[in-house]
């Protein structure tokens, strides 16, 4: 009993969730702690640990704690940063493209065709420019899918076209013409330097060039590829990870009835 | 099973003989003596609560004035009994009236001692029927999920704050923690007390209230229906107040403490003759509980070298191991402590670890022992801490480890933030999922680095045991053998609260406890 | 010969080190590449991700990729995320508050002393209030040392006594009293709410109030001590991970002889 | 030494015989013909080098005279002796001749033929020479500093920008890399030319040009003098290039190549045929020069499936063995390549990983395995990617495999930052160390997983190449056995660069390369 240490009283402690001013939590709500990790192209001294964590106050952190420095080499000097985040993000304003349609599953998709098209969507898909990667366009396009999701090539009502990857705009424009495609799926994955921002800008170009455009509805996928940036490149959707066939139909579908609508 | 070790199994019985004769030794001791924490533990077993205008405690206002007039060594139940029967009140109420001044029960006539008992006897059964119907939920609940195969994934909360904690631990239970412990605050294992009701300032840890524990329980229940598993809680009652907390843990159906005397005295510098005194009772109650202790070996690790020195590591668990026998703690609720706290920079450190981890695996085989993670050698870059814990995880699906306490990359940073821990049990669940038959599928090599470590652990933990027995426990604690740490028989915090039994000492609890608490 | 891809024409690329606008690096000087992790208290969706790149834009980031989202509980979610750091640090302003005594071996202090003090320094340490944790002052004052570095009680010309850990404020300066010590060493390890912080102060306030403050070379050290908080906090210096016996005796050996000149 | 899994040694058997059938089959159809790459490599390796006003290589404009006149049949050889006998120039001078329009070298008139064999013979005895000094001088070097034991540490560089690639690949060297791999450029394997000249704009790799390699391997060959530990460095010739590059390769003294017709069949789809035949003379110049090859099955898994498509790997690579001998490559430069890429979803997935590296490790006892690390199950989460790459890690040191590529945190994110690749090297290492003897401290369990999981890919390996070796190679890639993935036998890129030897058809090179290239 000699400590005084009986009081236990609680203070104060802030754990209000406010949903126009969110920041990070750790352990407590608005904590704000964020994990940091970057190198900088200076040697390991006491000079860059400064550095680092006036780079963490810059950055909007308090308290910021420069956890471990380690030299990658005699001027490059690799840090792992702990602090706190002062600037907060209000949740409530946020608008994401996201896009709207229903998701129908396969047999929806067909049945929603025969009802609303009457006839097969003739679809053109590839890994376009120098993009070697297909797994991503066949696991939209090939008839065993992926992730247990079939792809179009199964669906009774569209005509699935997979031009495998490596297929220059050129090309993929001109097959398109041929098969008259209702839609153009290109997928994208090497995103080094943003060559797949100017590959996808390239075939826009192209297709408005040959007055193709607006025959087809145009979509992009990819690993960094959203919603958002397709159509900031002239793309009527875009779709990225954890997508599959059913979403990319279920979009072009809509968009195709409601073009012919018009 | 076949020893994949070739362990000397005779040097395993010689090491348990050893360390039975030094626990029963010590046990005469602990058999004569009793402490403020003990009586204090009496005191909320016969039902009193609650804290006065400045926040003490009512079982330490009652104690300590037994305490200041002499008669610790009689025992509360004595003189509560007789204040029962003299005043007709309540436990509670003779409590309060302490408190407030308006009574002395050290001053009251003495009524017939067979009285005395019969009275305190009947509300002491009331308190071990509680307890006894906290078990059978527990069994329920494990009857209705089906109890986890395989390693239990146990993560710590540590915000300080009750509520937060909560927060962390419902996180932690969708995520597939298996056992929640709330870490206890860095002061509190000194303090000689139980701070009361729901706390929310803590550091590094929360306090251990009795509200803390029902409050998390509360929500843990909530998890398991949730998640149709069954979430343990687990606090720690090592320290001052070794008997009081593993009391309340009984009584809000905690599932697990940590529990170990050797380490209040070794980390906390807790005086030996009292802590060891006061985990007898605790003990004793865990065991009834169905609690499953954790014992603290892990801990020597952290300040001693863990290859010279693992067989101090194996010698403790031994001696823990017959500590707890004694006390009606079974096996099957033993968690002895080891820890995988060799420098990650040791060529073929994984080897040793393995080695060792097998060795107490097949040394201790009903245990379910508690395997803690690397700690000592973590570092600022948690890209490395999360590699030293993915092979620590790896050991323990390898040897069959039972409570596995998650480690975090951020272990030489903060106390876990709530993504550390989901990282870690990602970590985790990923091994044991990847590599979940890989201890059944190899055999070690005859002769090998590791049959050879782990007999030569063995031999050396076989070693000290009979030097200890020679030298006695406390003789050997002063000298400094565990953890490189030494300690006075005299020294340290809580001497002054221990107390030789008068003839007519009695405590009910450890003659209803002895008979165990299987439903 | 077909595809016009035979240039191959190098363009520009910002290859300077400009000191005084020093950015992280990836792998090309001044891309200013950063990792971050962190948890929103919100469920992880497409809003989620889309406050997880706000953030990173209000740290200054371009480019913000957020690269992982996942589901901590229902309502939080954890993301890792990439992004180019537009702040740059001046590494040529930079003053760092270094210990400026030169370092010497235990033979090397011990010389010292003999030489300009004449008389063995009484060094009193501990882990103080509630922490118990004594690698640290072990580290610094037991006989073996750590990591090859011997500790202070092996010093000829030093007295030391270390009083182990958890050892209150108003303890540890009655016993600096009592043993006339020259010099405190003050170890903290818990710094969970900043308890350190209040704990090192506590020691100066107690030390000011009993007149000692002037008397000793007041140290401290742990790990998340430096040189610069310590001495924010009214101490003489402050040691963090990394630094050994012969470090803080290096130092007050130099200012032992600095103040006794003046 | 004695087999872990108790494999069945007369499948082993049975299943070469199949490949080396398959691979002579194949061989009777590639040494009917030649390719303009395999021209232009010998106007290389006989001295022509350079680019025009439009950035053509030299090479491509002599060859493409020579094709476009029909010529290729007869080979680039005797075009170039006879106008040397003709015009007295050197090759360089007659190339930028036909480059600057002056000069036709499929007009002149024909000297005779021996004589023309003469003159050529003289030069590529010169060039041969120097790639034999090229080879001297790496034997030196691992002589001076002992090559390293236990598995290479191999790391890629990728920034696009040799500049930049050298800062990358000397950090990694000092963080302890054993070889430097430089990533080409996306677009470069089909491109049928080789670029000139220091290269800095490239899109997830680097232009491989001569002038690349010379600058690299000179800032190599001072870290290795900086570390006391020869640096390798390695390449790529797969693609349409493939002589050209290994011929390029040679004379900078590249130690390691990419070098697979299989993977520029199914990943490029470049035309069987074509790189077939190119195949060929790639690998003699490889085997010549010392240089390890590194075959690509581990790309099959990235589009297969690596648990069901696990004995296509090892089909192809007894496929691959057979090729390599043939063309003079022996085994201990015949660096195989396989994968670590089973989910890590999948219940013992680990084990089946073991299971497969060291049955990989005992059928080819002597090659240089080449051992890939996760990448298709490396998601954004750079922690769990991080813990994926340290059980590949793990596999490798108790497997021993040889090269070892190193994964990345960061693989499904971007090409690898400085500090990726030294927590990649950092894990690597802790891996290593701490596990150092643990393969050697282990057996498996007879008939257990692993052993069984061994066996069953095995056989199935066995019964693909008896189905191959009855269907023939081409068709078996026509129907899609490897990686999923169909080319018909005249589609892809590059047949038209194809030519049927004529019978005055002589190239130098392989018949001096025929006798090896050991000092
Ligand atoms: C497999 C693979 C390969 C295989 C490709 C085989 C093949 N036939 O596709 C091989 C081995 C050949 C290869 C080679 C190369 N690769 Co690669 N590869 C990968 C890897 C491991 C997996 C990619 C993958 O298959 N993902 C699975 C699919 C299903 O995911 P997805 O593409 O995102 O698709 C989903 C969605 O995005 C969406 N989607 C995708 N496309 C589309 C299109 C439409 C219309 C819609 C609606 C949806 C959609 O749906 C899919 C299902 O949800 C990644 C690393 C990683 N783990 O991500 C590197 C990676 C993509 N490769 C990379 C690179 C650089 C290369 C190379 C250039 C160099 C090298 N490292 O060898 C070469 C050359 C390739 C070239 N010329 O393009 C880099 C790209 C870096 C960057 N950000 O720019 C990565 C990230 C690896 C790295 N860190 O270096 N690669
Ligand atoms: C060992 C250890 C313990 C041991 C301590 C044993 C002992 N006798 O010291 C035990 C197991 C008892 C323990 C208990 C607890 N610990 Co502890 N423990 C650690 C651990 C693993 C290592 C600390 C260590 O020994 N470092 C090695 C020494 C040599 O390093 P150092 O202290 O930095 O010292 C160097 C320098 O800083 C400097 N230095 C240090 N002091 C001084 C003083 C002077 C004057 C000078 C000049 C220099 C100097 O010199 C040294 C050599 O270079 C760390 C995690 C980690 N890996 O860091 C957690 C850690 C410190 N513990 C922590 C906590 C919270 C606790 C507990 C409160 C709860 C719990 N988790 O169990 C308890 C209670 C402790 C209490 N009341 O204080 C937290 C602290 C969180 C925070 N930042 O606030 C940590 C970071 C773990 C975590 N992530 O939760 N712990
Ligand atoms: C057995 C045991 N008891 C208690 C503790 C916790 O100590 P405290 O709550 O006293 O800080 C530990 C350490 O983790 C322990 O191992
Ligand atoms: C055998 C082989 N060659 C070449 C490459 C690289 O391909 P490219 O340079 O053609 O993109 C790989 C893939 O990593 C490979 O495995």
């Amino acid at each position: 009993m000699s400590s005084g240490l009986y009081s236990t009283k609680a203070r104060d402690f802030c754990q209000n969730l406010d949903l126009t001013k969110v920041k990070p939590y750790g352990d407590t709500m608005n904590d704000g702690k964020v994990q940091l990790s970057f190198t900088l192209p200076i040697a390991d001294d006491e000079r860059a640990i400064e550095a680092a964590r006036q780079l963490g106050i810059k950055m909007g952190l308090s308290d910021v704690l420069v956890a471990h420095h380690e030299a990658l080499d005699k001027e490059f000097t690799f840090f792992v940063v702990y602090g706190n985040m002062t600037h907060t993000v209000d949740v409530t304003t946020i608008k994401v493209s996201t896009i709207d349609s229903q998701v129908l599953d396969m047999h929806g998709v067909d049945d929603f065709i025969k009802q609303n098209i009457g006839r097969k969507l003739v679809v053109v898909g590839a890994s376009t420019g120098t993009d070697a990667h297909t797994v991503g366009i066949d696991a939209i396009m090939n008839m065993k899918g992926y992730a247990g999701h079939y792809g179009l090539e199964r669906y009774e009502m569209i005509e699935a076209y997979n031009l495998g990857s490596q297929v220059a705009n050129e090309e993929f424009v001109k097959k398109a013409a041929e098969l008259k495609a209702d839609v153009l799926l290109v997928s994208q994955t090497v995103t080094q330097k943003d060559v797949h921002v100017s590959n996808l800008v390239e075939l826009v170009e192209l297709l408005e060039a040959s007055r193709l455009r607006d025959k087809v509805i145009l979509v992009a996928g990819g690993p960094r590829i959203n919603n958002e940036l397709a159509k900031e490149l002239g793309y009527d959707a875009g779709f990225g990870p954890g997508k599959f066939a059913e979403h990319v139909a279920s979009f072009f579908i809509e968009e195709f009835v409601r073009r012919h609508k018009k | 099973m076949k020893s994949k070790l070739n362990l000397d199994f005779a040097a395993v019985e010689k090491a348990r003989q050893a360390a039975r004769a030094i626990a029963e030794d010590t046990q005469r001791f602990i058999l004569q003596h009793t402490s403020v924490t003990i009586e204090r533990t009496c005191a909320r077993l016969l039902g009193i609560d609650g804290v006065d205008a400045y926040e003490v405690p009512l079982p330490n206002l009652i104690v300590d004035s037994i305490k200041n007039a002499g008669g610790l060594g009689l025992g509360l139940s004595v003189y509560l009994g007789n204040a029962m029967l003299q005043t007709g009140k309540t436990p509670q109420q003779i409590a309060e009236a302490v408190a407030a001044g308006k009574l002395d029960i050290t001053k009251l006539k003495m009524a017939d001692l067979f009285e005395i008992r019969a009275k305190i006897d009947g509300i002491a059964r009331q308190t071990t029927a509680r307890i006894k119907a906290n078990r059978q939920q527990r069994e329920q609940y494990l009857g209705r999920f089906g109890d986890k195969q395989g390693p239990y994934i146990y993560v710590i909360v540590a915000t300080g704050n009750i509520y937060e904690d909560i927060i962390q631990a419902k996180a932690a239970a969708a995520q597939g923690a298996d056992v929640i412990a709330v870490i206890r605050t860095t002061g509190q294992s000194l303090l000689d007390f139980v701070p009361f009701g729901a706390t929310t300032e803590g550091f590094g840890g929360t306090y251990a209230t009795q509200e803390n524990f029902r409050l998390m329980r509360t929500a843990l229940d909530e998890a398991s229906e949730k998640h149709g598993r069954y979430i343990r809680l687990c606090n720690y009652c090592s320290g001052l107040c070794m008997p009081e907390i593993a009391a309340m843990g009984a009584l809000e159906r905690l599932d697990m403490m940590l529990n170990d005397a050797l380490y209040g005295i070794l980390f906390r510098d807790i005086n030996m003759q009292r802590t060891m005194i006061d985990q007898y009772f605790s003990r004793m109650i865990n065991g009834f509980a169905g609690v499953i202790i954790n014992t603290g070996e892990d801990n020597y690790l952290t300040t001693a070298d863990a290859v010279e020195e693992a067989h101090t590591v194996l010698a403790s668990q031994f001696i823990n191991e017959q500590f707890a026998l004694l006390s009606g703690v079974p096996e099957e609720q033993q968690g002895l402590g080891h820890a995988f706290e060799i420098t990650p920079d040791l060529k073929n450190g994984f080897l040793y670890e393995l080695a060792q981890a097998q060795m107490a695996r097949e040394i201790f085989p009903k245990a379910p022992l508690k395997y803690m993670p690397p700690t000592k050698f973590k570092t600022g870059n948690i890209f490395r801490g999360h590699i030293q814990d993915a092979l620590f995880n790896m050991v323990t699906i390898m040897t069959g480890q039972k409570v596995h306490l998650l480690g975090m990359l951020t272990e030489a940073i903060h106390t876990p933030l709530m993504s550390d821990r989901a990282l870690s049990i990602e970590n985790a669940r990923y091994i044991f999922n990847t590599m979940a038959d890989l201890g059944d599928e190899i055999e070690f090599k005859n002769d090998g680095i590791m049959a050879n470590r782990a007999n030569q652990v063995l031999r050396e933990a076989a070693a000290m045991l009979e030097t200890i027995r020679r030298d006695g426990l406390f003789k050997t604690l002063e000298m400094g053998r565990f953890a490189g740490v030494k300690r006075p028989l005299t020294g340290g915090k809580g001497l002054d609260g221990v107390a030789t039994k008068q003839d007519s000492y009695f405590n009910p609890f450890i003659e209803l406890m002895q008979q165990g608490g299987k439903a």
